[in-house]
């Protein structure tokens, strides 16, 4: 009744992910997936629109690995951190080459997936009232409610060629579950021409058909099925390991300097054929270091009915 | 602690030596004794409001914009995404709903922001130095800070104080806050339908500033150590000064060891 | 930390249900706070709005108990048998006295809650063209895209002035926990002035706390929390009990009937002082036959993160 | 079962006798074969969505408007809020969720509707008979049949036929369908960014109608039993009749043993 989806980080990318494309990695700080986005530099494509709230450490790697034109975001940096210095050299600088920007609010890039999810042509938000954004950025308008209650303003709906998402489980139909933050993962995923789901598990169904609450994405929008543990590192998986502080930490030094940034992507993407060498590579201590204690959920009984 | 309120001076325990940045942790958190619900920023904002979970706000509820109501953290949260902000939470929502229902919905009380420039009537930008096209610096820009400008019943800013940052004209109003003045902003915010009523306090490394009637904002209390002097030499306008100044209380030996053994033992936040 | 706000239903009714009060039970088929409705009944609450997707036998009871001047919906019947003879009395009739109409279609209705939830001065969705709605209704108006791409419809806000629920299980503070299907209750406790909460257990805070993903109402904005099992009967609780059809196969002859319906309201309201006397007299067989078998949602871990 | 793929007539099972109930359930279940996604209404869509999801169209996804994707009924929901239709299901959503992402959005293939009254058109009124604010019936409403029928790709119907339902003129349009028109309606549909491209076949206790080119049903199928004076005594307009008209296979064995042991025991909908 649903054929697998089941495929390899490799052939997803070649297949889904083609150059010009507007790509939304999602994952608000959780689930965020790394491999996918170093399958992106490795398979070398190109002149991409990069989607998401936070371009954080991927799309700075992504962006100095030169697959990016453009950005579409609501804020830049290396939370808790500091700086994406690839990316505010292209922005500071034009150097290697200029980095176009589209910028909102965290709301506002929300919205905008919603609009796009539920093909709106706009979505409203109470938001920009005297802020310079609308100036900075002329695609977010005011729009007057029909009920003679005064202005809002407006965002346009965001539909990404593809959007790629991190996931604990999903089974081979693609059903995937989350818990945790949740992100703007669904309404990223409906809004998108393609879905990609990267998992820490593959489940069967009958595991996903015991708890659809659960359910943020459906198979039905869902174009391939990659299984990647650990795929979401140096980010973390609720249950499954911690972020990697140290990762991010150490990512500041790097950022600074082009020919350390360079350098970290041979070593650490260019010159290994996929995550399964990353993970190999990072070493299993450190993997080990990564894993929380258990916090279980409970269980809740969705009753028999016949 | 309201400039209303005033506490005798420090207690005892404040003859232990704390950094600037540990005084303005501490000054943030006491600020926040007897509000309800806080949306909480990342960085200073982050260990300032779970510093005053364990002090004067015991029943303050964390709002993180990742979408976490009534947080719980076991450990200063890494980053306003940290899982031990998720485990242990009354409830854990997606961003369209936290940000519609409850920081669009008027549930917040207390949004905390940070800010790269600040001018007198609190007015925020986070966005760009110099133009916004050709930026000298790229800052992170707005985040949830323009939502939460306009949309928490009040916000409380964090940062330190510097001739950079406290200047006559921000490069780009990134999060309004009392605009060209109280009677603008004020008529602004009820014809837009705003729930937020702005800017109240501003807590720095050198001391807390108020919001005066007119919406500019008054040096209420002067940090132990700080001078006035250091005051005006990092604030690019004439700033107005309260005429019963008072120094701060120092921090207590419970506030320090709190941050220092609880929440920031690498020192991240507070060297 | 939390004070309790456990109450009676009584209590709650008393205080929080007024006079000309706006009052949404919400509920799509699921969960129907019978026992609220008929609590309302019993105090002769009068000049209510009632607001409701599908107003169901139990807002045709109320309005049979003479609570309402008005109603605001989308889909008026007995799902699956028939009609509802107190409304439909009052509206081809006038008898005993003319019922207001403001009408809706379902995403309508959601939508004006979520405006409601929101504050938001309209929502925006794409129904209504061509249709005869917003001549009947003209607070469903056009809204012209900022975007130059044309025009589509919007709703007002609906900001009840007591939303009611029923859900599985709510701690004292009032944090809220739903499975199975969850309809517009979130939307219409948010919008709402003042919630209650009707569960059919009340747990510990550290139940709600294991697995905070369930949660769809935080005690924020509950201000009663009663503790009413089978309160849904003849509706359904996931997981608990089965809807009572031949309840609602009954109903369609008691409801064609004006004098059946008011021997009814006083039979199982007016003359029992509160819901355990409705379940007493409901009889411990008929309540044993809705009990469905086990179908268990496993278990998730949140991980501990120190 | 479209017109253009007519089967040989009866098959031996067909000997059986059915109602008039039943070979119009079977009739629409059959129209499914080759769906995905079908929006299932209360009723009578109900029962022939779920034999089609036994027969023609094992790979159905049913989406219920109470929140439901992938349902997997263990028996025939009751309501379409039904708990059968929970437990065992792919994904259950919030009514936001599932009518803006899922049928706003554009996925639901097929959106089955019944109706009170229709025109030649296909335009559906469930809302009131006699004027809107003095009904001598009130109907039900719109409920989700509205936004169905602008944005399912396209509408199926299920109604009995009658004078009082099949009419000239119906007497309030609660949800579009070919309005004056097939050409007026694609203009409509093509301005205002609908999915729906509007109502595909019609399925009745006496036959099958399909939309033709210029948006007006036309009779292709004659259901066993029924003649075309039966079908003219219950329409409100001269109706349209393929040239080519045929009789609709009649229910095999195992439709009819599906629809009354497994469905439908009770007979409540196919008296």
């Amino acid at each position: 009744m649903s054929t697998s989806k089941v495929a390899t980080m490799h052939d997803a990318v070649a297949d889904l992910v083609r150059n010009g494309d507007t790509v939304a990695i999602e994952g608000f700080t959780h689930l965020i997936s790394f491999a996918a986005g170093h399958e992106i530099i490795r398979q070398r494509k190109r002149d991409l629109t990069l989607a998401r709230l936070t371009p954080d450490l991927i799309y700075d790697q992504m962006i100095a690995g030169g697959v990016a034109r453009k950005l579409i975001f609501s804020w830049l940096g290396n939370p808790g951190v500091g700086g994406l210095g690839s990316i505010r050299r292209r922005i500071e600088t034009g150097e290697p080459a200029p980095l176009e920007v589209e910028e909102y609010s965290h709301f506002g890039m929300v919205g905008r997936y919603t609009a796009g999810a539920a093909n709106l042509p706009f979505f409203p938000i109470r938001s920009y009232f005297e802020s310079d954004l609308p100036v900075a950025n002329p695609r977010i308008r005011e729009i007057e409610s029909p009920y003679g209650d005064g202005k809002i303003f407006a965002v346009p709906p965001l539909k990404p060629d593809v959007t790629i998402v991190h996931a604990q489980r999903a089974d081979a139909a693609g059903n995937t579950q989350v818990w945790g933050l949740l992100g703007c993962q669904k309404e990223a995923a409906f809004a998108a021409e393609r879905v990609i789901v990267v998992v820490e598990e593959l489940v069967d169904e009958a595991v996903i058909r015991a708890d659809p609450n659960r359910t943020i994405i459906p198979g039905l929008i869902v174009d391939a099925v990659v299984v990647e543990p650990f795929g979401a590192h140096p980010s973390y998986v609720q249950g499954a390991y911690d972020r990697d502080n140290r990762f991010y930490l150490d990512w500041d030094a790097i950022t600074r300097d082009e020919a350390a940034t360079q350098q970290w992507l041979r070593d650490w993407v260019y010159d290994l054929d996929g995550r399964a060498a990353y993970i190999d590579r990072l070493g299993a201590a450190r993997i080990a270091s990564l894993k929380p204690g258990s916090a279980p959920s409970g269980v809740v009984d969705y009753g028999d009915y016949r | 602690m309201s400039a209303g309120a005033r506490e005798p001076g420090p207690s005892a325990a404040s003859a232990t030596a704390f950094s600037k940045s540990e005084m303005m942790i501490v000054a943030a958190a006491r600020e926040l004794a007897g509000q309800r619900v806080c949306f909480v920023g990342v960085g200073l904002p982050n260990i300032a409001v779970n510093l005053a979970q364990r002090t004067v706000a015991p029943g303050l509820e964390l709002v993180y914009e990742a979408g976490v109501f009534g947080a719980r953290p076991a450990r200063l949260p890494l980053s306003i995404g940290d899982p031990t902000i998720v485990t242990g939470a009354t409830a854990v929502v997606s961003m369209y709903e936290l940000f519609s229902f409850y920081l669009q919905g008027g549930l917040v009380d207390v949004g905390f922001l940070g800010a790269a420039q600040i001018d007198r009537r609190g007015n925020i930008n986070t966005t760009v130095i110099g133009p916004y096209d050709h930026p000298t610096t790229r800052l992170p820009g707005s985040g949830g800070a323009c939502e939460i400008a306009i949309n928490a019943r009040q916000v409380f800013v964090i940062m330190r104080q510097s001739a950079r940052s406290f200047v006559e004209k921000i490069d780009f109003r990134t999060s309004p806050g009392n605009l060209g003045g109280a009677e603008q902003a004020e008529r602004i915010r009820r014809e837009g339908g705003w729930l937020g009523r702005g800017p109240s306090v501003v807590v720095t490394d050198l001391g807390i500033w108020h919001f005066g009637d007119d919406g500019e904002m008054r040096l209420d209390w002067l940090h132990p150590g700080a001078t006035l002097k250091d005051v005006r030499s990092t604030i690019g306008w004439e700033p107005r000064i309260a005429a019963d100044l008072a120094t701060t209380p120092a921090p207590t030996a419970t506030e320090l060891r709190l941050i220092r053994e609880e929440l920031d033992p690498g020192g991240v936040y507070t060297k």
